[in-house]
């Protein structure tokens, strides 16, 4: 099977790989690229893991092909704090306990981030809603809702 | 001298008594004093069992010494957790 | 696999029309991605369409109509204003499909392709009169949306058509539209039973009216009966009950994981009642 | 030297960051997916799609002349003669003769990447002959139905019952009939649960590596490496000190990841493929398939009551299969089936019955949820028919400390009369409700668990400590092991590390799992601490030339005990630290145990629901955790730990099951159908820690992992009974058939 020569950014940085046309976004930002910060939770896109955007748009890595990546701009959970800062999602997310085994705090923190671009005083239904697509299955979502808020009104500066 | 109490589902192998007093002095000696007596507590025994003294579940450790006037109750292995 | 980025629909068509293998293709890659990896299909051939010039376009046309790029995904769908206030129904059929992830790949496109009776976003475009622009091997031609699929899977579109892009008829000055789902949860879920209702209306009588379900057969039905109990009225209580009467006692929904043919009966009725009410007040322009 | 007052307490009971939070933040933090290795091979699975069938041949020649694929192992690479147990989990891991349910693993493949074993999987031929099966749990004990395993049975089991039925449970207290006589009511009825999964987000996964010498390495994502490490050389035939097992970080577990799944294919095929490390990741179908779930259970109970709310009897029969092995946790649920009431006459008696679906695993409060549902239920339905409150009616009945408890034994110090009442005091209790809407309220409990313990400390040269635990992290107990040495030391939070070691670092420590990690790790963290200050204070004994014991610990550093001792300055842990080699070499303590002092903890919970009338969709309203911590170590994360049982029970109560189609294959594989509550299904969990400590802790810490699943069961569908005025017996409630118990309640 032959792989596809693959040129793209990936968090503001030019990078290549080898694409198989079956691999996935995910499995290229995880097993070429070594991002393994984007997690594989289901491959259905049905948990949100893998949450990552392209091109500024939210999207499951796993619904989206490797190669399809070409000339894209892609931001992981890797390029999410800045030059050693968190970004203050990252910084709530640890004040609130809002993980408790972390596996899908990656992509909650990315999904997050995208609605706060899009929305920047969401109400707790807009949260919930936006994040629907990302299960968590150890907090009851309480404390991630939380965060979320709190970091928006931060954000904002209204905190 | 120390209570023991059995599980009511062993009544059908202790001839319907569960509950025995003994003076053995640790918790193996009692479980062999009860097999003697009852010779169809022995695969049970093997197969494993829970133990709470004093309403402290604890591992069935055979040397462990059985404090005079402790209840020492037997309960059917718990598994899980 | 082959991986192809064709630059217009017509190659797309001759690659497919060449192909002798298994083919699919991309445009959000929302279900045929999960079919892959399942191992339910592996495709010979992968013909991407996103590089088709037009295929991302939300265009209004001069008599009002909207024409919808093939890979049109559901969160820029919904960032247009004007559509939205068109075809509010269309575009929460559409938001319905998946997580905000999915939103940014779904298509209108690709969820009638993909052929499933439960497919959110089809009742409404059936509903409203949507037409599908197809390029094929031996040309092009329009079909009306609810003639494409023919079954769960199953399109009406020969080897090598393609969907281009979808028309949308022009909006008429009192006309609003409306989808309802059901689901147990409130996100992620697979329509149990889907409902949407299309209505104009003269005054404050429905003028006309269309009501089309998803989940209760095969494919996606319209109940022109239903319809018929509407026009004509203020949509009133008694109006809607008949509606609801009308609409479950013709639904032929099967039982499955996802629910009972008894519970998909029912809450058909239920749905359609309340689909057509905000439809209406839509159309009234009260929301 | 530990604190036994809250007042005096520095660290417990604040909420510092937790030390690995910034990698979780960052994406830094390795689960078990996320290694790789020089000439790393990738594994596949093949998994049966039969419930029952004779295997008659497997056939992997095409996929062997794949270029790239290094090995194919069957149940023929594991050794023979195995028994109990260990029989179990290796034919559990590797079907033998038969394949014994839907997923079951028959063959596995090494190759070069992960998509060619996925193809060469596909190309391994296995010629089945298809065997009657069953998956019901009463059907498997029906007199017709198909015999899973002959002679699994253990002595437990009375003759004469399904050969299915492989162990028998019988116990209880006091006279029956007398008691039931003593009742004005006596109401008995049947429940169901079915099957959940634990539903942890991140997919089983790991990398082994064995040489020829039999030697070997693995990296895991699990909830104990040194479970990992017995059973898979259990199952190989190994040696268990020639296995190193390294923890990855674990992406949630809830008891689905104690025990061996594929873990030991991993290391057959590196055998086979020459030693060359083998990575298998589960796929999330994979997962709902072949690993977890919890039982299915059906349930007789039968209560008698006075007018006046005082339960004088009760019995339980309950039935669950735990799959195609023994292990349904049916014991447990009858231990916790009526622990939070004190009833002078109880029988007790469950059947762990096999059935055509995937070994059981545990999944938090193992049987409790079940047992809850039943008995709480059954009592919600007589409060309503005497006209009593459920809350009065538990407060009255409610188990006492140094009592005898249901299952026998006496209570030690419990919290549930302080439960109760910190619930009656909630602002929830007197929330208005409107029309189609409900209140549930049910308690539940859980032993909690002491188990194989071992943590060691390491004091370093500026006076930082590193502590070695063996129970792996997964849900902020690094954070609360660094505050429990911490304030034991009386030196900053910071200056704590914890690590969580591999199995070569530390004697064996049982998972965490049973709620035991901040009880069991924590105490022997305690200790370890306790050990080293001794240690500490010889060393400045010996410089100032007193007794050891004319020192004294505190403020982090050695003090003269009294005037008496003499006059010298503090020396400081870091003092000590920068001196320890010139004074006797390094310093360290350990603590191996097993804990006694377990201290059980009950929880209440009040829900109130919304029904819609018209779809019979349940939506939760409101939702109230009271639940006793003994004390609280780190709040938040005790929050936490309230907040996610009580969702995955409501997760239970409404939507999750194993839905089987007539063949018995599992119909609903993934994330889309088998549906754990998304974020918009849920309201924020209001939650009330309770403390009244553990005497057992020396902080006074029960676990709290567990108990909260077993509340929301009942408490849901008593909500539910609440707002329609139809009791549910049979979870979930899912919308079709509560719709269909309103119309039926209608028309009846």
């Amino acid at each position: 099977m032959s792989k596809i020569h693959i040129t793209t950014k990936v968090n503001g940085e030019e990078v290549e790989f080898l694409a198989d046309p079956r691999d996935t976004l995910l499995d290229c930002l995880r097993d070429q690229l070594e991002l393994t910060g984007t997690k594989e939770g289901c491959s259905t896109g049905d948990c949100g893991a893998c949450s990552v955007t392209v091109d500024g748009t939210l999207v499951c890595s796993c619904l989206m092909l490797g190669v399809e990546a070409q000339d894209k701009q892609i931001e992981t959970i890797e390029g999410m704090a800045q030059d050693g800062e968190l970004h203050p999602l990252q910084r709530k997310f640890i004040e609130h306990a809002a993980l408790q085994c972390g596996f899908c705090t990656p992509g909650i923190l990315v999904a997050a981030k995208a609605l706060l671009e899009k929305n920047p005083d969401p109400n707790e239904t807009e949260v919930r809603y936006w994040l629907a697509g990302n299960l968590c299955r150890c907090t009851g979502y309480d404390k991630i809702i939380r965060a979320v808020m709190d970091a928006a009104a931060e954000m904002r500066g209204a905190a | 001298m120390v209570k023991i109490v059995l599980w009511s589902g062993l009544r059908r192998f202790t001839d319907g008594t569960l509950e025995f007093e003994t003076a053995a002095p640790t918790l193996g000696r009692a479980m062999s004093d009860l097999v003697a007596q009852y010779p169809g507590l022995g695969p049970i025994f093997d197969q494993g069992v829970s133990v709470a003294i004093d309403g402290d579940i604890v591992p069935p450790n055979p040397a462990m010494a059985l404090p005079d006037g402790a209840e020492v109750h037997f309960l059917q292995q718990m598994r899980g957790g | 696999m082959k991986y192809h980025c064709p630059k217009t629909f017509e190659d797309a068509a001759q690659i497919a029309a060449d192909a002798t293998g298994i083919i699919r293709y991309l445009a959000g890659g929302t279900d045929v991605l999960v079919q892959m990896r399942a191992g339910m299909v592996t495709p010979d051939d992968m013909i991407d369409l996103k590089h088709i010039p037009g295929v991302k376009d939300i265009v209004k046309n001069a008599d009002g109509s909207w024409t919808i790029g093939a890979a049109v995904a559901g969160a820029e769908l919904g960032a247009h204003a004007e559509f939205c206030a068109d075809y509010p129904g269309i575009v929460e059929g559409l938001e319905l499909v998946g997580s905000t992830q999915v939103q940014g790949r779904a298509t209108l496109t690709g969820n009638l392709c993909n052929g499933s009776p439960a497919a959110d976003s089809v009742p409404a475009m059936i509903a409203a009169g949507a037409i599908a622009h197809v390029v094929g091997p031996n040309g092009a031609r329009d079909i009306a949306v609810g003639d494409i699929p023919v079954g769960p899977g199953k399109t009406s579109l020969n080897k090598g058509e393609i969907i281009a892009s979808l028309t949308i008829p022009a909006r008429n000055a009192q006309g609003g539209d409306a989808y309802l789902r059901f689901t147990p949860r409130t996100e992620m879920d697979i329509a149990v039973v889907g409902c949407a209702v299309n209505l104009t209306l003269d005054g404050d009588r429905v003028a006309t009216a269309r009501v089309a379900m998803g989940a209760v057969a095969p494919t996606v039905i319209v109940l022109a009966d239903a319809a018929d109990t509407i026009i004509g009225t203020t949509l009133d209580t008694d109006a809607l009950d008949k509606l609801a009467a009308v609409v479950s006692a013709a639904v032929k929904p099967i039982s499955d994981k996802r629910g009972t043919a008894e519970f998909r009966t029912d809450v058909a009725g239920v749905l359609a009642k309340r689909a057509a009410k905000i439809a209406y007040d839509r159309a009234k322009g009260t929301k | 030297m530990a604190k036994d007052t809250a007042n005096e307490l520095r660290i417990v009971g604040t909420r510092p960051d937790r030390p690995d939070g910034l990698d979780k933040v960052t994406g830094r933090a390795r689960y078990g997916a996320d290694i790789s290795a020089a000439g790393l091979l990738h594994g596949a699975v093949v998994r049966s799609p039969h419930a029952h069938a004779r295997i008659v041949k497997i056939d992997a020649s095409k996929a062997l002349a794949l270029s790239g694929v290094k090995a194919v192992v069957t149940r023929d690479d594991f050794p023979t003669g195995l028994t109990g147990e260990a029989w179990d989990l290796q034919e559990n891991t590797m079907a033998g003769e038969r394949a014994l349910y839907d997923g079951h693993a028959v063959a596995a493949v090494a190759a070069t990447s992960a998509q060619l074993a996925r193809d060469a999987a596909k190309l391994i031929e296995v010629e089945y002959e298809i065997l009657p099966h069953v998956t019901d749990v009463d059907a498997a004990m029906a007199p017709d139905a198909p015999i899973i395993r002959e002679g699994a049975a253990d002595h437990s089991v009375p003759d004469g019952l399904h050969p299915n039925v492989v162990r028998y449970i019988e116990f209880g207290h006091g006279d029956l009939e007398d008691g039931f006589a003593k009742a004005d009511i006596v109401r008995e009825h049947q429940y169901k649960t079915e099957a959940a999964h634990q539903g942890y987000i991140e997919p089983h996964a790991c990398m082994g590596q064995m040489g020829a010498d039999g030697k070997g390495e693995m990296w895991v994502c699990t909830q104990g490496h040194w479970y990992i490490r017995k059973m898979c050389t259990q199952v190989l035939g190994l040696d268990a000190s020639q296995l190193r097992v390294t923890p990855s970080e674990i992406g949630g577990g809830f008891g689905g990841k104690t025990t061996i799944f594929m873990e030991p294919l991993s290391l057959a095929l590196s055998r086979k493929a020459g030693g060359r490390p083998v990575k298998i990741v589960m796929s999330r179908s994979e997962v709902l398939r072949a690993t977890g779930p919890t039982a299915s259970a059906s349930m007789d109970v039968k209560i008698g009551m006075t007018k006046d709310g005082k339960i004088t009897a009760g019995s339980a029969t309950f039935r669950m299969q735990g799959g195609a092995f023994a292990g349904a946790p049916v014991d447990m649920a009858l231990y916790c089936a009526f622990a939070a009431y004190k009833v002078p006459a109880l029988q007790h008696v469950g059947y762990d019955v096999l059935a055509n679906r995937p070994k059981a695993a545990a999944y938090r409060a193992p049987g409790s949820p079940m047992a809850a549902f039943a008995v709480e239920s059954l009592l919600d339905e007589m409060c309503n028919e005497l006209g009593l409150d459920p809350l009065d009616v538990r407060v009255k009945n409610a188990a006492q400390s140094h009592e005898t408890s249901s299952f026998g034994p006496k209570f030690g110090v419990i919290g549930l009369n302080e439960t109760l009442a910190a619930t009656q005091a909630h602002p929830n209790l007197s929330a208005p409700l409107g029309p189609n809407q409900g209140r549930g309220i049910a308690s539940g409990f859980w032993f909690n668990h002491g188990g194989d313990t071992s943590v060691s400390m390491a004091l370093g040269e500026d006076g930082t400590v590193t502590v070695s635990i063996g129970t792996p992290d997964i849900g902020g107990s690094r954070a609360s092991m660094a505050m429990m040495a911490a304030e034991t030391l009386e030196i900053p939070y910071d200056n704590v590390r914890v690590n969580i070691v591999e199995t070569g670092a530390l004697g064996v420590n049982e998972p965490t799992h049973g709620s035991r990690a901040t009880f069991a790790t924590g105490k022997a963290t305690v200790e370890a601490a306790q050990g080293m200050i001794v240690e500490m204070c010889k060393r400045a004994a010996a410089k100032w030339g007193i007794e050891p014991d004319a020192v004294e610990w505190r403020d982090g550093a050695a003090h003269p005990a009294g005037p008496n001792a003499g006059e010298y300055p503090p020396m400081t842990i870091g003092e000590i630290g920068a001196a320890m080699s010139n004074t006797g070499g390094p310093i360290a303590g350990h603590h191996e145990s097993v804990p006694a002092g377990v201290g059980e903890s009950f929880g209440t919970h009040v829900v109130d629901v919304e029904v819609d009338p018209e779809t019979g969709r349940t939506t939760i309203l409101r939702y109230l955790v009271v639940q006793d911590a003994g004390r609280a170590i780190h709040p938040a994360y005790v929050e936490g730990q309230y907040q996610g049982g009580a969702v995955q029970g409501i997760g239970w109560a409404l939507n999750e099951e194993y839905v089987y189609d007539d063949m018995g294959r599992l119909q609903n594989p993934v994330f889309l159908d088998y549906r754990v509550p998304v974020a918009s299904d849920l309201p924020m969990i209001d939650t009330v820690i309770v403390e009244v400590p553990n005497p057992g802790h020396p902080y006074g810490v029960r676990g709290v992992g567990e108990t909260g699943i077993a509340p929301p069961l009942p408490a849901v569908a008593n909500a539910v009974a609440a707002a329609t005025g139809v009791r549910m017996r049979h979870l979930p409630i899912t919308p079709s058939k509560l719709l269909a118990a309103i119309k039926a309640s209608k028309n009846g």
